[in-house]
């Protein structure tokens, strides 16, 4: 039916051939059907690229099909490059997350920066300005040489690449478990702010139109990068190199500016970033987005080395490259738009109207694949999904025999570099550039004000995978209740979430089981907060001859500040401010707690449940808090619990000259386990810090809300003691010593980074 | 043992974008250098190294290249000992 | 009669609107002026904005020094206007020699991003006459390579003819705990001696929006109103 | 005219703190390269330039350096022709 001819010395496609593109029997006999004859290898490359799980969602569509996608907030859901909720006076905010995990594992440095690009490629395409950077991050423990050496590449590389474009980053986690050893995880999100009628779609329209390509010219990097995002990390993927791809963030800046540009004057039809199988996907999702084909002409590519054949050119990866949809008179003002920025544009194709995929290369068709069925037409799996053995026995498993030493515990979860300050992470991250910040890192989540306004958003990105590890539901149910409680603590009602879900290899039962059931649990949660899923990115195969990484759906949200004068900070401020609990404290279970997993090295047991109707009551009665001006601190208990989020607090922010004290009476609690009152991780609890006289306030305001609140302390001295009193004991630390254990636990471990190449 | 002057220099692997490399050719030719072409920039590492012979020191020096001076996935590398 | 700031954008700068929008909050009329322009259009004062001028590529500033525009800088700088440079800014003026010593990569090789404390120690400059001597200003740094370094004869002259207009110390106008940068003596910001030219590393256009809480670098673009009022 | 390969080094003036150099010398000692001592670490830029002669190239390669290529406030530089 349709013709095509191999490109002259092009191999022929064999069996072989087949398996190394990584496509199975049945989805190549699917491409012998469709085309009713044997695919070029130009052909079969793009199939690869396009039914890569990285493209293709083949085998997580209808999991994802079962998230809350709608809202009145929503203007655009998921399957545009970015989502996009509707803010006050016009505004809205587009954002999304994205997964550099495989690149960033053979290269680190760049693998994190070009991660960085594309996210913001993602966000600027449509139409929106990018106004802040988060990043959620994953390692193996910093004991080892090979994991420092990863951990100091990756932070360098996001913070270059951000930096140079100019886009401040407000937040992020980073997260050291035994899981990630041979598979580190590196997300990036982006979020950019726009005016509602600037919102501009990657849709190819208008036969006749012109399809343009903008940036950097094409060279031989990155080649089949979706469908290496697509399989197990090996030794083999240490021998591709040419697949390591080098960001230019200058050039990023100048596309940023010159798409911005374009929009804004309207001279652009369609325009989608080139990321994943580059020009190939971003031509086909395009054409079939808008139901039209398109003819691509491989001559008229600009190539940055000479004898690149149509198949390197359409699956190249190089970074930072747009793919422009024009109607033929605006030709020239977009390239006078391109030159102004010092930018290369370059007429490649055109739209037809017979819905064909064409690639045309020294006059002959080389590829000509139905364009829909070649976007659509790829097969779904249902894999099998089965909660593994071993699970279900950690979760029966006893609690581990410990003689619980407070005092010291507290230090130790303090000196763990999963719950210790991140600074020196955001430290080489400009936090506040574009002038816009009223909350960088270091707190709960990140604020920035919208320019020429007076309100703000917030955000975070979150994921508890120790959690997930032992129950994904409720693990997936926790991720999205802590990311909401960050964003509320601020001041900022949750509007929405992107998400990144990172599990291994889903053909394994036991790992479909913890995608499908976290993904339950973000749905339930995002329904029951109406905080829709407006888009997100799935990462599979994460998985390393050691075994698949923890299961990692990590959540993304946006909040609304509505006046940036009501924003509340996380730590203390004030010597005589009272200090109250909010939330049930009945819910002492360990399971999945950092004590347990970080003092104890035990990662099992049963994990206190979230209760959904009471998380958003909490999240309603923070912001009715700070929109009253009730609240002088406000920080959520997770990782560590109750203890650790007090400690936090007492230590101040990352620049603070100094520390408060406090003193904390808990034995109205009641108990005798002083452990689980301490350390379990209970959901729906928040450490509010309010001046005196206002808890009566505070109080009637939580009774209207369904909160519980009591009051538990005092904030004390500068540079005072944190003391604790409990039914059955006593324990006193002095906060500037907590201060130095709290900050210094990072740098101390990466103080000799350059040595650490040496285990690469 | 004697005491070898060692020059290392570490360049972009070919193939790979050098974008430091394009914008220095870029301002050269801006700057009326039309003659200058294919600029790449890497680093230029000078050390002593104490060896028994030249080649020995070359091989220490190529050593600590694999180990640290280069990385191997975009990099390559050159040693030259003096004297 | 209201003030003129030419804001130079260069390809790579990304806290030109941080500027143009301190400069407007100080009450002048603010524009752009791109880097291939040779016309700073009746400018009263130019500010070289922060960012990463062509990538910062070989070395920050390098080559942004010779954009075309530079040249009517260095002409309008010469004749006494007052010419300010942060962060990117400050580079491009060592580099063009505009400014003396050099900005190198950081001691502690990784880019720093945090708030700083500052002490105003010149204030008769064109844009710090609004200080007063020994003020403790708080604004944000983020840079890679931020590390003040003169020979020690042009250092000597430096601090002998009191060119330098800020210096980094504690947050809370102490010692300083660590050093930023591995400055030499800590040294932030200095000017030419006429005082029309300024260049500093931190950010007063992250600290002048009183809706950000911060408005201690405000009196960088306030006091040009005063610079020129004395010069009319 | 010919085309030559031209090898620039820029590195940091002598007597001027070399925070990269210390860092990679503290590195290589802390891997068990004690031979290692004195290291630099500066720029490694590589061209190709057009011109009549070999030495015309470095004539115009040194112009390069004085204009762009190395910073006379802290650098000092070296050219190399080849060929
Ligand atoms: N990779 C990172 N990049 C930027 N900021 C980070 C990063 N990791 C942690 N942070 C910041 O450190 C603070 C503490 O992070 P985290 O412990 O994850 O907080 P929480 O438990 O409240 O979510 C937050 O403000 C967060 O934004
Ligand atoms: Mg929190």
């Amino acid at each position: 039916m349709t013709i095509a001819h191999p490109f002259p010395g092009e191999r022929p496609v064999t069996a072989e051939v087949v398996k190394e593109h990584n496509l199975n029997e049945l989805e190549y006999q699917r491409i012998v059907a469709m085309l009713e004859r044997t695919p070029t290898l130009t052909e079969l490359g793009i199939f690869s690229a396009l039914w890569s799980e990285h493209c293709s969602y083949k085998h997580s569509k209808p999991i994802l099909k079962t998230f809350p996608t709608q809202g009145p907030q929503v203007l655009q859901g998921p399957g545009e490059n970015a989502g996009v909720l509707g803010l006050p006076d016009g505004w809205a905010v587009a954002f999304k997350i994205e997964s550099h995990n495989h690149p960033s594992a053979v290269e680190p440095y760049q693998g994190a920066a070009t991660g960085v690009g594309g996210i913001l490629r993602d966000v600027f395409t449509m139409g929106a300005r990018p106004v802040a950077v988060l990043n959620s991050l994953r390692f193996g423990p910093l004991d080892s040489a090979r994991n420092r050496y990863l951990f100091g590449g990756v932070v360098k590389g996001v913070g270059d690449y951000g930096n140079c474009v100019g886009i401040p980053t407000l937040g992020g986690e980073v997260t050291f478990a035994p899981g990630y050893s041979g598979n580190p995880l590196v997300n990036a999100m982006c979020v950019g702010l726009l005016r509602a009628e600037d919102l501009t779609l990657a849709q190819a329209h208008g036969v006749g139109n012109l399809l343009l390509t903008m940036g950097s010219s094409t060279g031989r990097d990155g080649i089949h990068g979706a469908s290496f995002a697509s399989e197990d990390l090996s030794e083999k993927s240490e021998a591709r190199r040419p697949q390591v791809q080098v960001g230019d963030p200058f050039t990023e800046k100048l596309l940023l500016e010159a798409t911005l540009e374009l929009i804004e004057r309207r001279l652009v039809v369609g325009i989608q970033d080139m990321g994943a199988a580059g020009l190939t996907s971003s031509s086909a999702e395009m054409a079939a987005r808008g139901g039209v084909g398109v003819e691509l002409d491989m001559d008229k590519v600009p190539t940055r080395e000479a004898g690149m054949t149509p198949y390197e050119i359409m699956l190249s990866e190089s970074q930072e490259r747009m793919l422009i949809v024009a109607e033929p008179h605006r030709v020239e003002e977009i390239v006078a738009v391109c030159r102004k920025w010092e930018l290369d544009a370059a007429v490649v194709g055109h739209v037809t109207d017979d819905g064909m995929f064409r690639i045309k290369a020294g006059g002959v068709t080389v590829a000509e694949i139905p364009g829909q069925r070649l976007v659509d037409d790829v097969p779904i799996y249902y894999p099998d999904a089965q909660e593994s053995e071993k699970v279900v026995a950690l979760r029966k498993a006893p609690a581990p025999a410990h003689k619980a030493a407070i005092e010291k515990d507290l230090v130790a979860l303090l000196d763990n570099p999963s719950i210790a300050s991140k600074r020196w992470v955001f430290e080489q991250y400009d936090s506040t550039v574009q002038a816009n910040t009223l909350i960088g890192p270091g707190g709960d989540a990140g604020v920035l004000k919208v320019p020429g306004t007076d309100f703000g958003i917030a955000v975070t990105v979150d994921c508890n995978s120790r959690l997930l590890a032992l129950d994904p539901y409720e693990g997936g149910k926790a991720t999205v209740a802590e990311a909401a409680r960050n964003i509320a603590c601020t001041g900022a009602l949750p509007l929405g979430i992107t998400d990144c879900l990172n599990f291994g290899n889903p053909e394994r039962p036991e790992v479909f089981f913890q995608f499908r059931e976290a993904c339950r649990g973000i749905a339930d949660a995002c329904r029951a907060f109406n905080t829709p899923v407006t888009g997100g990115n799935v990462s599979l195969y994460n998985e390393s001859p050691t075994g698949a990484v923890d299961p990692t759906p990590t959540v993304g949200m946006v909040g609304l500040l509505e006046k940036l004068a009501c924003r509340t900070p996380s730590h203390f401020a004030q010597s005589g401010d009272k200090v109250l609990l909010t939330g049930p404290t009945a819910d002492r279970r360990l399971g999945g707690s950092a004590y347990w997993a970080l003092v104890l090295e035990f990662v099992g047991g049963e994990q206190p449940t979230v209760d959904l109707d009471q998380e958003l009551r909490l999240q309603k009665f923070l912001v009715a808090g700070a929109k009253a001006g009730l609240f002088r601190s406000a920080h959520d208990c997770a990782s560590g619990g109750l203890l650790v989020a007090a400690a936090e607090a007492a230590i101040g922010g990352p620049y603070a000259v100094h520390g408060l004290g406090a003193s904390l009476d808990l034995a109205a609690l009641g108990g005798s386990d002083d452990a689980a009152l301490l350390f379990s991780e209970g959901h729906g609890r928040v450490v509010l810090s309010v001046a005196p006289g206002n808890e009566a306030a505070v109080a009637a305001l939580a009774k209207e809300h369904g909160v519980p609140v009591a009051t538990i302390g005092t904030v004390g001295a500068v540079d005072g003691e944190l003391a604790v009193k409990t039914a059955g004991g006593a324990y006193r630390w002095p906060v500037p010593a907590l201060r130095t254990t709290y900050f210094n636990a990072i740098p101390r471990r990466m103080s000799h980074v350059a040595e650490d190449r040496a285990a690469v | 043992m004697t005491t070898f002057k060692v020059h290392v220099r570490v360049v972009p692997r070919a193939g790979l974008l050098d974008p430091q490399g394009q914008a220095v050719e870029h301002a050269l030719t801006a700057l009326g250098f039309a003659e200058a072409s294919g600029v790449r920039v890497g680093k230029a590492i000078e050390l002593a190294v104490k060896a028994d012979s030249k080649a020995a020191a070359e091989a220490r020096a190529r050593a600590m290249c694999d180990k640290l001076l280069a990385n191997p996935v975009t990099e390559d590398y050159l040693v030259e000992v003096e004297g | 009669m209201t003030m003129k700031v030419a804001v130079v954008r260069f390809p790579g700068s990304n806290c030109d609107d941080d500027s143009l929008q301190s400069a407007a909050r100080a009450g002048c009329k603010a524009y752009y002026v791109w880097h291939r322009d040779t016309d700073l259009h009746g400018a009263d004062v130019v500010i070289l904005p922060g960012g990463f001028s062509y990538g910062d590529y070989l070395r920050s500033g390098a080559i942004a020094r010779f954009s075309p525009v530079m040249q009517s800088v260095l002409e309008f700088a010469k004749q006494g206007g007052p010419v300010l440079g942060i962060c990117n800014g400050f580079q491009i003026l060592c580099e063009a020699g505009m400014l003396p010593g050099a900005l190198m990569r950081n001691g502690r090789l990784s880019f720093v991003s945090r708030p700083v404390g500052l002490k105003v120690e010149r204030t008769e400059t064109a844009f710090t006459s609004r200080y007063a001597r020994g003020d403790l200003l708080r604004m944000p740094v983020a840079h890679g390579e931020g590390r003040f370094t003169a020979d020690a004869g042009t250092l000597e002259r430096i601090e002998g003819d009191g060119l330098v207009v800020v210096r980094y110390v504690g947050l809370d106008g102490g010692p300083l705990p660590e050093t930023i940068n591995g400055s030499v003596n800590e040294i932030a910001g200095i000017s030419n001696a006429a005082g029309n030219v300024v260049g500093l590393m931190p950010h007063p256009d992250r600290a002048s929006d009183p809706a950000l809480g911060n408005t201690d670098g405000l009196g960088f673009f306030t006091s040009v109103l005063d610079w020129a009022a004395a010069k009319r």
